[in-house]
């Protein structure tokens, strides 16, 4: 199985995204340079979290005009599988790939901490190992990751099971207090509607690794494997 | 032009310069320099370049051991790690500018440190620090704090680098001069060490990173000028951050210093473009040559003392074997940096540098770089001392409800929680933190190896203000406990010095002292200081802080697996403590919170005692026998039980019995040393207490883990008995309370 | 020529960074505050393009980066470099 | 009464995030960009106090706390609101 890391100018997650495919899960593994313009056959591909341009004017907004991502588009566009995390996520709906926009945090201040998620749909290749209603332990770290849409565009997310994952409390429960940035119905990760793109604020490759109790974020990156291989 | 303005005896004043220092400059020069000139004399003869004030003392100091790769003296400290590797470390202040600006000033602090990690060709690993505000009731000190917090978080944040601990007290003698002192630590291959020093004649001299603007022009002349009135009325040119290009250049240099023809770099820190090249040069025992014109620039109508003296953040110097100049020019465009040859190295020890073809400057470089005139700074023992060095208990009384002191305790922010401010730092990045902020000491992996390493930063200023020796061996034995709690053995110290101003005989005794005691300590307990930074002029309107010789340690363990929290893991579990409690309140947050005063004796330090504790307790960490080890430190025996009680797994409740004579405040809240809180299973009292015997040190049973109460008794008597969740919410929320109110 | 650009939330879009200035601008006693809203201001000096042809770039790069449509909106004057 | 508030950088102090959309714009093909700046703008709406009051008033908030005075500069206008 073959995937590829899109390193930006100022990515900082790439390298843990790299140890985890690579050494982890043992996957060939392949940076993709933003200034490349042609992209490789890949299972899929990967856009990390960080701080692409400083995240100057608006996290992702110049990113998305970064060479790659013309081959970025063209390869979603084609079915490939994209998993933008974080920062990757902020770059997804910039480029209109995925709907919605990621604003600041409605605290107001950035927050990096454990927090748990509910897989809302299991029924797409990020999340296919997992249980309906399963809470994951993941780890956020972000200042902007307030996601936001008009109300129908939430109604078609709601309706295609394109919300993947929403905020909850340990017990599965949504609620304001275990939403930590404001976003709208909870939402912490979405898919396209022909559910081959998906974006997530937490960061699933900061609890992928045994050599921490926590390995929940192992369920997406084994979810992708797994229908990769069914796919190919 | 700049270089035909004559200068007069104001001139002189303004630039910081004694009528000494310029007459000492013409006898040096054999004539009278000119204005760029002069500039680059102020600037690196201020405090802040020549350490003059500060350098017989620092003589002192341990430096070396069988770890040193390098000591003081480079852009960081290099302690060999094993594996072939390193760890390059430093702390730096950033005081000045971030009272005056504490967003920028924070983050332009935490820039700067990084910077002189990567330029030794590491790479940044973690980030700590180290912070102090005035009261928290003083109108300044809740938004100083957020834009401090914020300044970091934004920066370090950004760079992908860390940020996994810290310490933060608030007093009044901060009010007028918060201090922000950033650390730093990073990884490099041992025998790929990169220094400052520019050999070779004809090699290359490349500047790289953003272009020169006019920001902080005397930045390091202002940071050595006490503050009055009228500096924060001319709100001086502060310089502004900008994480982003500092994240590129990381990546360039790290790519470029894989090369071997890269033959030395350092970064413009203090001073710009000319202390990177004087010293550099200086170390090399080489002369240089540089072309003012092509230094790029931000602005148009640049002269050379301003290209000179400019602070803009995020530029370097490297030096380039002759012949390589395309090659490196290609790796820093790769990552659109700004790049030029500005010049090159010669072998006659004379710095030149030309505008418009013009030589503007002309000077012997180690006539500058060494030639400050060393002063040998008079001292006194401060008056103060008489007045403040006694305390009477009789006449204060222990509290009716020791409970209700408890909460007040674990309410006051220099206690708090600093979860608030953690968790607005990326701590995790990198997937190297084993054990995130909130215990004792931050770990984190060694990439590659078995080994990690752990990380502590210290220094209470109140002891330093009652016995400024006494205080600093503190902040030695309090940052090391920490880093042993964890599991690590102390290999390396650095330190920030931030004090008043030295021109005081008072404050240089104090100084003196504080770094005698610093020495002291290291020596006896056998680590090394490999780098370190001082900050003086630390005062308002004659108000000096309290001595603060901050401590930065770095503990290696050689199996990560090994390593230690400080938080009870279950309920059922036996609590012990070693060391022992004496009847000490004197600088205590006790005293201070209770009683308003600080005053008396600091805690006694017997360093054979310290000592002793942290090898007993690395040894029941290396058997498995505990499975917590929390250092005691502000609040004493009752504040450390229950942050144990509250950082484990899930909150747990305790149940302690103390037995002895010191009055019960002294026993809940004295700030004894040399005392750790741990927990067992029951099956390991037995080899517990025989290895405490073994190595001498004092073990008792305190009690168990478990319930929702946390209850002491004192000699069979009731004085606490509190949820446990109250205290929680207290302890984890009280910080955050207080920085989100408005205003 | 300098193009003068403003960028602001559409209507509905929640404002957390202007309520935020709003609840501060309170506490510290500013009570006649009623409302506050943020948004982005840039200049752009553009050089060698007519004004007619600038109408247009400009409404393009507004469009493609200086705003995200999705939330915000934006407007322009145009005025003879100083 | 609206204060509408315009908050730029000083001459001189470094602006990171112009410069990044300057290189953005003109890797997008805008080559006629030759300088970008980028501010702040803000709206305020006032109740209930003179436009002679506000001027104090709004000039007082932007010095404690809509500006950083150490590196932005502020100026603003008022209007009656709409
Ligand atoms: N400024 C800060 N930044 C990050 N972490 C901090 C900061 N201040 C304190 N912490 C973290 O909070 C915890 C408690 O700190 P402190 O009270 O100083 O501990 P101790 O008294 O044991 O030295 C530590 O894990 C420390 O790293
Ligand atoms: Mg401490």
């Amino acid at each position: 199985m073959k995937c590829g890391i899109v390193v930006f100018p100022g990515s900082n997650c790439d390298h843990d995204c790299y140890h985890i495919l690579k050494h982890i899960l043992q996957l060939d593994t392949h940076w993709i340079w933003h200034k490349d313009e042609a992209l490789n056959s890949f299972d899929f591909i990967v856009l990390p979290g960080g701080f692409s341009y400083g995240d100057y004017l608006r996290p992702g907004a110049i990113a998305r005009f970064s060479p790659i991502m013309k081959s970025v588009i063209a390869y979603a566009n084609q079915g490939g599988r994209v998993l933008g995390i974080c920062n990757g996520f902020q770059i997804l709906v910039e480029s209109g790939l995925l709907p919605g926009v990621l604003m600041d945090n409605a605290g107001q201040r950035f927050i990096c901490k454990d927090l748990t998620l509910r897989v809302e749909n299991n029924d797409t290749p990020f999340t296919a190992l997992c249980e309906p209603g399963t809470v994951l332990k993941i780890p956020i770290n972000h200042g902007q990751g307030r996601y936001f849409t008009d109300d129908d565009t939430l109604k078609r997310l709601q309706d295609n099971g394109q919300i993947v994952f929403r905020y909850c409390d340990t017990e599965g429960n949504t609620s304001d207090e275990a939403n930590p940035n404001g976003s709208l119905d909870h939402i912490a990760g979405v898919v396209n509607a022909t559910k081959n793109v998906m974006g997530m604020m937490p960061h699933p490759e900061r609890c992928a690794d045994p050599l921490w109790p926590n390995v929940d974020g192992q369920m997406i990156f084994k979810s992708l494997i797994e229908s990769s291989l069914a796919h190919s | 032009m700049t270089t035909l303005i004559p200068i007069t005896p104001e001139i002189v004043a303004e630039h910081g310069l004694s009528p000494d220092e310029y007459a000492r400059i013409q006898e040096l020069l054999k004539r009278d320099p000119n204005l760029v000139e002069l500039g680059i004399f102020s600037a690196m003869w201020s405090e802040h370049c020549s350490y003059k004030s500060s350098r017989p003392h620092l003589k002192t100091l341990p430096t070396e051991g069988p770890r040193v790769i390098q000591g003081p003296g480079e852009n960081a400290g290099v302690v060999d790690i094993g594996d072939g590797l390193a760890a390059v470390f430093k702390i730096e202040s950033h005081n000045h500018p971030s009272f005056i600006e504490p967003y920028q000033g924070a983050a332009t602090g935490v820039g700067g440190i990084m910077r002189d990690i990567f330029t030794m060709g590491a790479r940044p690993i973690a980030s700590l620090n180290s912070l102090r505000f005035g009261a928290p009731e003083h109108e300044k000190t809740c938004y100083l704090l957020n834009g401090v917090v914020k300044g970091i978080a934004d920066y370090g944040n950004c760079m992908g680098v860390p940020t996994v601990g810290g310490d933060i007290y608030f007093d009044a003698c901060y009010n007028g001069n918060i201090l922000v002192n950033a650390f730093c630590l990073g990884l490099a291959k041992a025998d790929r060490i990169f220094l400052g020093s520019a050999s070779g004649v004809g090699n290359a001299l490349l500047y790289v990173g953003s272009k020169t603007g006019r920001d902080g022009i005397h930045g390091a002349s202002m940071a050595s000028a006490e503050f009055d009135d009228a500096t924060e009325e001319k709100r001086p040119t502060v310089q502004v951050g900008d994480p982003f290009t500092e994240k590129l250049l990381l990546e360039a240099c790290l790519e470029i210093m894989k090369k071997d023809w890269v033959v030395g770099v350092q970064d413009m820190g203090a001073a710009g473009l000319s202390s990177s090249s004087f010293e550099m040069a200086e170390r090399a025992g080489m002369g240089m040559e540089l072309d003012l014109d092509a230094v790029p620039r931000r602005e148009e109508g640049m002269n050379a003392y301003e290209l000179m003296l400019s602070e803009s953040q995020e530029r370097m110097l490297f030096v380039v074997a002759k012949g390589h100049e395309p090659e490196a020019l290609d790796i820093f465009r790769k990552w659109d940096l700004d790049v030029a040859v500005i010049g090159r190295v010669t072998d006659d020890g004379i710095f030149r540098a030309k505008e418009s073809g013009v030589e503007v400057v002309n000077l012997p470089i180690e006539t500058v770089v060494t030639g400050a005139l060393k002063c040998d700074r008079p001292t006194q023992k401060p008056a103060y001392l008489a007045e403040v060095g006694t305390l009477d208990l009789a006449s204060r009384e222990v509290p009716a409800d020791c409970g209700g002191a408890l909460k007040q305790l674990l309410a006051s922010p220099t206690i708090a929680s600093k979860q608030f401010v953690y968790e607005q730092y990326d701590h995790m990045v990198r997937l190297n933190t084993l054990v995130l902020p909130g215990s004792d000491a931050a770990v984190l992996r060694v990439p590659e190896t078995n080994k990690a390493l752990a990380l502590s930063v210290d220094c209470n200023p109140r002891y330093g203000y009652l016995d400024p020796y006494r205080g600093a061996q503190i902040a030695v034995a309090e940052a090391c406990r920490n880093v042993v709690c964890a599991g690590a053995e102390p290999i390396g110290v650095t330190n920030c010095l931030n004090f008043g101003n030295p021109e005081n005989p008072e404050i240089m005794w104090q100084f003196q002292e504080a770094v005698r005691g610093l020495g002291d300590l290291c020596r006896f307990l056998d680590i090394p200081v490999v780098s370190g930074n001082v900050s003086l002029y630390n005062e308002t309107k004659g108000e000096a802080i309290y001595p603060t010789p901050t401590i930065a340690v770095v503990g290696l363990m050689e199996d990560r697996s090994l390593h230690c929290t400080q938080g009870f893991k279950q309920a059922g579990q036996v609590i012990g403590l070693l060391g022992s409690t004496l009847e000490e309140l004197g600088g205590s947050e006790y005293q201070k919170l209770f009683w308003n005063e600080c005053r008396g004796q600091p805690p006694q330090l017997d360093s054979q005692v310290e000592f002793d504790v942290h090898r007993l307790c690395l040894d029941l960490i290396r058997q498995r026998l505990i499975l917590s080890a929390h250092d005691c430190s502000e609040g004493g025996l009752a504040v450390a039980l229950v942050e144990s009680c509250i950082t484990g797994p899930k909150a747990l409740g305790a149940a302690i019995e103390l037995n002895g004579d010191p009055r019960a405040d002294a026993l809940l809240f004295g700030e004894s040393q040399s005392r750790i809180v741990i927990s067992f299973a029951e099956e390991a009292l037995h080899g517990i207490e025989s290895r405490a015997k073994k190595a001498g040190v004092p073990f008792a049973v305190l009690g168990l883990t478990g319930g929702q109460e946390f209850q002491v008794k004192i000699n069979r008597k009731e004085f606490i008995n509190e949820n446990i969740l109250t205290l929680e919410d207290i302890w984890k929320n009280s910080l955050s309370r207080y920085g989100n109110r408005v205003a | 020529m300098l193009a003068k650009i403003h960028v602001t939330l559409k209507n509905g879009v929640l404002d957390s960074q202007g309520k935020a200035v709003h609840h501060a601008l309170n506490d510290l006693g500013y009570s006649e505050v009623q409302d506050v809203h943020l948004g982005k201001y840039m200049e752009i000096a553009l050089k060698g393009i007519s004004e007619k042809e600038a109408q247009t770039r400009v409404k393009e790069m507004c469009e493609k980066l200086l705003a995200n449509t999705v939330i915000e909106s934006y407007r322009f004057t145009l005025e003879p470099a100083e």
